[in-house]
């Protein structure tokens, strides 16, 4: 019955277990969700990797193409990343051009990479202002089940740890390009972003990794991004008001995930 | 092209780099004629074998039904919603309906793929709604529609029959009343080959006639099937084939559907002592 | 699975012979002269007037919409003079993860003196109400009926915003503020007074 | 392999007019002057520019002592109090369905026009309406009779009678409403076997002669059991096919041309009256049948 | 237009007696009229009523740039607009499945190089081809769309007159093509193997070819078969119901059959047509 009761009263429901300062997926305020992450299962693609925080699962596919420098920076490639929440991810989104959210998400992870420098586009250039390599990140959402942001990003990490470029010759006096797909080379990633995920429960209660169910009740969800325990971004799309000091305590939280991550990384990586 | 605002677009003018390769890859000509002289498939398949399915239902939690599918490197997911109203239509149904919609997640394919939604995937949709129309018993849920979405993640060929095998499973994983199991096979044609579920070299092979003296068959074929009532409830053809070789096709894909019927029962049979032992 | 082992169906499964002593009920369908399983999960034979009417349910959550006759847990959104708009979150004991939109008339709030009701001595806002569904005549829109001793109001709210306790036919009282305000209230139950959330089954 | 296809080239096209013996009537296009003179009152179809009456859409013209209109040539329905029509259920609303008639408007049916199976007069109760769906359904085809012209225009309709009701097995034909001549009844019992109901608005119904006693109180019985024998069938199928011959050359439809075309039509089997040619070739027989009719 | 349980009865039981309500057998077709160089200013046209389908067809031709994985292949596009003045349910959004079904099937009915060659359309290997647009416009939708349409289309490719080029010149990068516009000069597309598609109905247990618009309502589903010589190019199901694989291979086998009639009866008179003989509907 506690499946009608959730239904018909959430909010109260919802108290009731936090009261007891336990979630009711029996996780506590400052729990995780497990973190899973398969690299380099998609073959279609140059670089992938599949993360799951909890039931939110996100797909990374990177696809490189080539493409010439703009006249303004001719010595940079480029990085397009898009976020995709299709309706298949949840009953929230409908068919047809992105939702809100989905192009909210897109721009924060496009500034998490831009902010933390951890593709240097100059190593994307070929040729100066003939040649450069264009990235196509895109993420699929598969389940979307709160804090996608902190899935995507840790996918983004296994799809670019996995990326190999093939080796490209240029003729400038042909105007001719060769590709030789026997040199393949990996790209270098100069810093580790690392995100995590808070909701404000009723101006009070702080949960770390929330499920949509809790981003949904909550008055407020926050977005903290480290890099390498340096503050890289935060996203805090209004809501509830927080207090400094709660926000560098979210900020002193958010640095254990990190080693967490890389250790996960690594680990996937070897196996 | 209209801009797309909602997005981030990249630079205009990107080219595969697959483009600029050397060519010293064999011909898809050259990979045919080798695999009608040796008898083996590139993955040494025998022509009529299907490859191994893995199935993963409840792969989405958001979702009242869903179903992962893998055969070798196609890989689809499925998911399914609860009824819901069908929009811009005011007028009183007795039938309920379906919604389906059969997208390429951009890096599924050898070429990437746009966002927006393109004939063929839309074509893809009308099949598979087609499909699986049969299945559901529409008249249990009057003036509402169930929503279908199929992502294809890895396309190595038959993504089609796939998506409609792992939709049926999704379908009944959320309890949407259905008269029947759905299986759906594809094959490829090319000349006197049938290639049962082709990978998608094979499939190119056969997506054009290769030279030859007299016998320019070729094409590819969609077959899906109920199979308690030995149903066809899609048939979909390309190409250039004969009537003679297109009954053929038909009988093999027959027997390919029921083959894998036994598959698609082991994991619905899965899911429902999973939930039985939980629910006691 | 100790005593009795649960009889597995897959859809499109021949559960048996359709006759005279088995007929096809929830979750099945008929087709020449067979009874066939819609879902995936057990077979169930309930005994009707010697009738044997073979059903199948689900062992997950059941895909199900409102039908005629069915009783359903609706919460209400807006009134008017003339009706009430309330979304159905549940259908008999099945939990809907996605509500419908239904509307509760004036005429059918109850019984008796249908013409001098006045929707907000019956139902306000945010209350959860126990209702039958009427014939289905318009596409998108369930009109429910309260018109029985046992449907009605069964959770509300004061206006001080506490839980409330049916007092009589016609009034519930609030817990902390003593305060009476009427509603249809649903036949009482005496679990009613311990535990609100039993009340949901209908 | 001895069926052939007929396609035939735009440029061989026939003529499908057929010479009648009535003169014909002045026919009026829009902007065309009617009368210059003032005295006239402006009515359908008509309107007034520079004290001149002009028609406003194409067709004949029509004089009620004072008041001039053009009636239009080619139009939907437009309904008389009395008129027999055949409509098409659309809508089941509260106490009322809404009926396609062919007209600008949907019509309606209220429940209170209806004759409820069992017993002739009785309020209608709540029951009678939640039953509303299970009587007629969207879909539905009715015979009926027009009781009133709303303001509107659109009508309401009434089947209190036991001619009237939903209709059972047979082929609707839908023409133009200027065809169907008027007369004193629209039911006919064809003596080569079939009835047709010629609706008012254009719709013409067509199914195995009717047996009156038969006839059940009501009408919302349907047998879908009974097959039409074959021979019956032929008969419907060859007055459907004779109908549309005499509208393609727009001859006017009533029983006495209906019956002549389906004796001239003997000659074709069935399916060469979808021949332009036969078509033609029935038409002029009947036409020339009617003259020395009326000649005679 | 929806038909009332009785009405589909007596559609039905006339199906199962072999006689049709219009008093056809179960493959024969209705008469049609057809027209060719309806639309001045296009490159090839055709008009097509059958009953009360009315389809107008119209080729335009432009120059353009192959794909790079074909490039020697011209390009040919199918457009098809179902207008809101065909029926009433054409309204809004409502033609929209249906014209996408139709030019998809067209587009892949034509895919294969057997049935449509699109490498006479390449004019410079990479560089420079003919691109076809072939609109298609649903004038007045009575049934049978898919088969009207077909015949249409071919009617149409084989009016279509391609401009002659009379010189190529390369410059660098700059490609200047010298097109003729002496309209006698110009060729012909071979449109021999061009499908023709035939609709298979299935009503009850039997099937129908050339429903007429009440058949198709009573109809649980149709098989589309695309014929291209004496080869089946396309087959694309549509509608709800399912079939037995015997019926799936008795309806191909039907529609095989009427299609190649339908293919003979197109091409005699494709050929009686001349220049002079030509009539414009509007004329």
């Amino acid at each position: 019955m506690s499946d009608g009761y959730k239904t018909l009263h959430p909010v109260k429901y919802y108290r009731e277990f936090l009261s007891q300062g336990i979630r009711p997926d029996g996780r506590e305020f400052n729990t995780f969700r497990p973190i899973l992450l398969n690299v380099g299962s998609i073959n279609t693609a140059d670089g992938s990797a599949i993360a799951k925080v909890g039931n939110t699962t996100v797909v990374c596919g990177i696809k490189a193409e080539l493409c010439k420098p703009k006249p303004d920076a001719p010595d940079c490639g480029f990085v397009v990343p898009n976020l995709e929440l299709p309706p298949l991810c949840s009953a929230k989104f409908r068919p047809g051009p992105p939702s809100d959210q989905a192009q909210v998400l897109t721009q924060l992870i496009a500034e998490i990479i831009t902010n933390s420098n951890c593709i240097d586009l100059r190593d994307l250039c070929i040729v100066r202002d003939k040649l450069a390599w264009c990235l196509f990140v895109d993420f699929v959402c598969l389940d979307f089940d709160g804090a996608v942001v902190d899935a995507a990003v840790v996918s983004l990490l296994g799809a670019l740890k996995t990326v190999k470029l093939p080796l490209v010759e240029y003729d400038p006096a042909l105007e001719s390009t060769q590709v030789f797909l026997e040199e393949k080379k990996p790209i270098k990633l100069h810093s580790m972003p690392v995100s995590t995920t808070f909701a404000v429960f009723e101006d009070k209660i702080i949960l770390k990794d929330p499920t949509l169910e809790e981003e949904t009740l909550c008055s407020g969800v926050f977005t903290i991004v480290l890099k390498d325990d340096e503050l890289c971004c935060v996203h805090k799309p209004g809501g509830s008001p927080l207090a400094p000091e709660e926000l560098v305590k979210c900020i002193d939280e958010s640095k254990l995930r990190t080693p967490l991550i890389s250790s996960l990384i690594a680990t996937t990586l070897k196996s | 092209m209209p801009v797309d605002h909602k997005r981030i677009n990249g630079p205009e003018d990107t080219v595969p780099y697959s483009l600029y390769t050397k060519t010293n890859k064999q011909s898809l000509t050259e990979q045919y004629e080798e695999i009608r002289k040796t008898g083996q498939r590139t993955d040494s398949r025998a022509f009529s074998e299907h490859r191994k399915i893995f199935v993963r239902t409840g792969a989405v939690s958001q979702a009242k039904g869903s179903a992962y599918i893998e055969l070798d490197n196609t890989k689809v997911i499925v998911s399914v919603f609860d009824p819901r109203e069908i929009p811009n239509r005011p007028d009183y149904s007795l039938k309920g309906e379906l919604y389906c919609e059969f997208k390429f997640a951009p890096f599924s394919c050898h070429k990437r793929r746009l966002h927006v939604q393109d004939a063929e995937e839309k074509q893809h949709s009308a099949i598979m709604k087609r499909a699986l129309e049969s299945t559901v018993c529409l008249h249990e849920f009057p003036n509402f529609q169930v929503d279908v979405y199929a992502t294809v993640l890895e396309n190595d060929g038959s993504c089609l029959s796939a998506a409609i095998t792992a939709a049926g499973l999704a379908l009944a994983h959320a309890g949407v009343p259905m008269y029947d199991i759905i299986t759906s096979v594809t094959m490829g044609i090319q000349r006197d080959t049938f290639f049962v579920d082709p990978t998608v070299t094979e499939q190119n092979i056969c997506l054009y006639p290769r030279p030859s003296e007299s016998d320019t068959e070729h094409g590819i074929v969609v077959l899906s099937k109920l199979h308690t009532h030995d149903q066809v409830s899609q048939f979909y053809q390309f190409g250039n084939v004969s009537l003679d070789k297109l009954n053929e096709s038909i009988s093999i894909l027959d027997e390919t559907c029921r083959e894998l019927v036994p598959i698609v029962q082991k994991y619905l049979v899965k899911h429902v002592v999973k939930n039985l032992q939980r629910n006691t | 699975m100790t005593t009795k082992e649960p009889c597995l169906c897959l859809p499109g499964q021949r559960l048996c012979l359709s006759d005279k002593t088995y007929t096809a009920g929830q979750g099945t369908y008929e087709r020449q002269g067979y009874i066939y399983s819609q879902l995936a999960g057990c077979v169930d034979i309930v005994d009707k007037d010697n009738i044997k009417v073979v059903e199948v349910h689900t062992t997950g959550e059941q895909t199900v919409i409102p039908a005629q006759g069915d009783i359903v847990t609706a919460q209400v959104s807006v009134i008017t003079q003339q009706y009430a708009k309330c979304f159905i979150k549940c259908v008999g004991e099945t939990v809907l993860r996605r509500p419908f939109r239904a509307v509760l008339r004036r005429e059918d709030i109850r019984a008796t003196e249908k013409d001098r009701v006045e929707i907000y001595k019956c139902v306000r806002p945010g209350d959860i109400i126990l209702a039958r569904v009427l014939p289905i005549t318009e596409a998108h829109t369930y009109h429910l009926t309260t018109a029985e001793n046992e449907l009605g109001v069964v959770i509300a709210h004061s206006e001080a915003g506490h839980p409330m306790v049916p007092i009589s036919w016609t009034d519930m009282q609030c817990t902390k503020t003593f305060a009476k305000e009427p509603r249809k209230v649903a036949k009482v139950v005496p679990e009613h007074f311990n535990a609100p959330s039993e009340t949901l089954k209908p | 392999m001895s069926k052939n296809i007929q396609i035939r080239l735009a440029s061989q096209r026939i003529n499908t007019s057929v010479p009648g013996n009535q003169r014909y009537p002045k026919i009026f296009t829009p902007g065309q002057v009617i009368t210059a003179q003032n005295e006239f009152m402006r009515g359908h179809g008509t309107y007034e520019e520079n004290g001149e009456l002009k028609a406003s859409v194409a067709g004949v013209r029509e004089q009620v002592n004072n008041l001039i209109s053009i009636r239009p040539l080619k139009s939907r329905y437009n309904g008389e109090i009395g008129d027999v029509v055949v409509g098409r259920i659309t809508e089941v609303q509260q106490k009322r369905w809404k009926v396609d008639t062919n007209s600008r408007l949907d019509s309606a049916l209220l429940l209170s026009s209806v004759n409820l199976p069992g017993g002739e007069l009785r309020r209608r109760s709540v029951e009678d309406e939640h039953m509303m769906r299970q009587f007629l359904q969207e879909g539905d085809l009715i015979s009926a009779e027009v009781q009133n012209v709303y303001s509107d225009g659109s009508l309401s309709l009434h089947t209190r009678s036991l001619r009237y009701g939903k209709l059972g097995q047979g082929v609707l034909v839908k023409v133009f409403p200027s065809l169907i001549k008027r007369s004193k009844t629209h039911f006919h019992n064809l003596p080569v076997g079939a009835s047709i109901i010629l609706g008012n608005n254009g719709l013409i119904w067509i199914c195995t002669s009717i047996n009156n006693s038969e006839e059940s109180v009501g009408g919302f019985v349907q047998n879908l059991e009974e097959v039409v024998p074959r021979q019956e069938r032929e008969t419907i199928c060859r007055i459907r096919n004779c109908i549309l011959a005499l509208t393609q050359s727009k001859m006017m439809l009533y029983d006495t041309s209906i019956l002549y075309a389906y004796e001239e039509s003997l000659k074709y089997s069935v399916a060469e009256l979808l021949i332009p040619e036969a078509m033609l070739d029935i038409a002029i027989l009947t036409q020339q049948r009617l003259t020395m009719l009326e000649n005679a | 237009m929806a038909l009332c349980d009785a009405e589909k009865t007596f559609v039905l039981h006339g199906v199962q007696d072999n006689f049709r309500i219009d008093g056809r057998e179960l493959d024969d077709y209705r008469p049609m009229e057809l027209e060719t160089d309806v639309v001045s200013h296009a490159f090839g046209s055709a008009r097509l009523r059958l009953a009360n389908t009315d389809v107008l067809v119209a080729v335009k031709i432009e120059l353009d740039v192959p794909f790079p994985e074909s490039p020697q292949n011209g390009k040919i596009e199918f457009f098809v607009d179902c207008s809101a003045n065909a029926t009433p349910e054409f309204e809004g959004r409502g033609g929209e499945d249906l014209a996408i079904a139709i030019s998809n099937t067209l587009t892949t009915a034509y895919s294969s190089s057997l049935a449509f060659d699109s490498r006479k359309l390449c004019l410079l290997n990479g560089k420079k081809c003919w691109k076809l647009y072939v609109d298609i416009l649903i004038l007045e939708c009575g049934g049978n769309l898919f088969d009207a349409v077909s015949i249409a289309v071919k009617a149409a490719l084989w009016n279509t007159r391609i401009p002659f080029v009379k010189n190529v010149n390369i410059d660098g990068n700059n490609i200047d093509l010298d097109v003729s516009d002496d309209l006698c000069l110009c060729e012909r597309l071979d449109i021999e193997n061009a499908p023709v598609m035939v609709t298979v109905c299935k009503i009850g247990d039997k099937c129908i070819v050339d429903p007429n618009a009440a058949e198709e309502h009573c109809s649980m589903g149709s098989v589309v078969v695309a014929v291209s010589g004496t080869k089946i190019s396309t087959i694309y199901q549509t509608g709800t119901g399912s079939l037995h694989p015997a019926t799936l291979t008795e309806s191909l086998q039907l529609g095989f059959r009427v299609a190649i009639r339908l293919n003979e009866a197109l091409s005699k008179v494709l050929s009686r047509i001349r220049p002079d003989e030509e009539a414009g509907f509007l004329k």
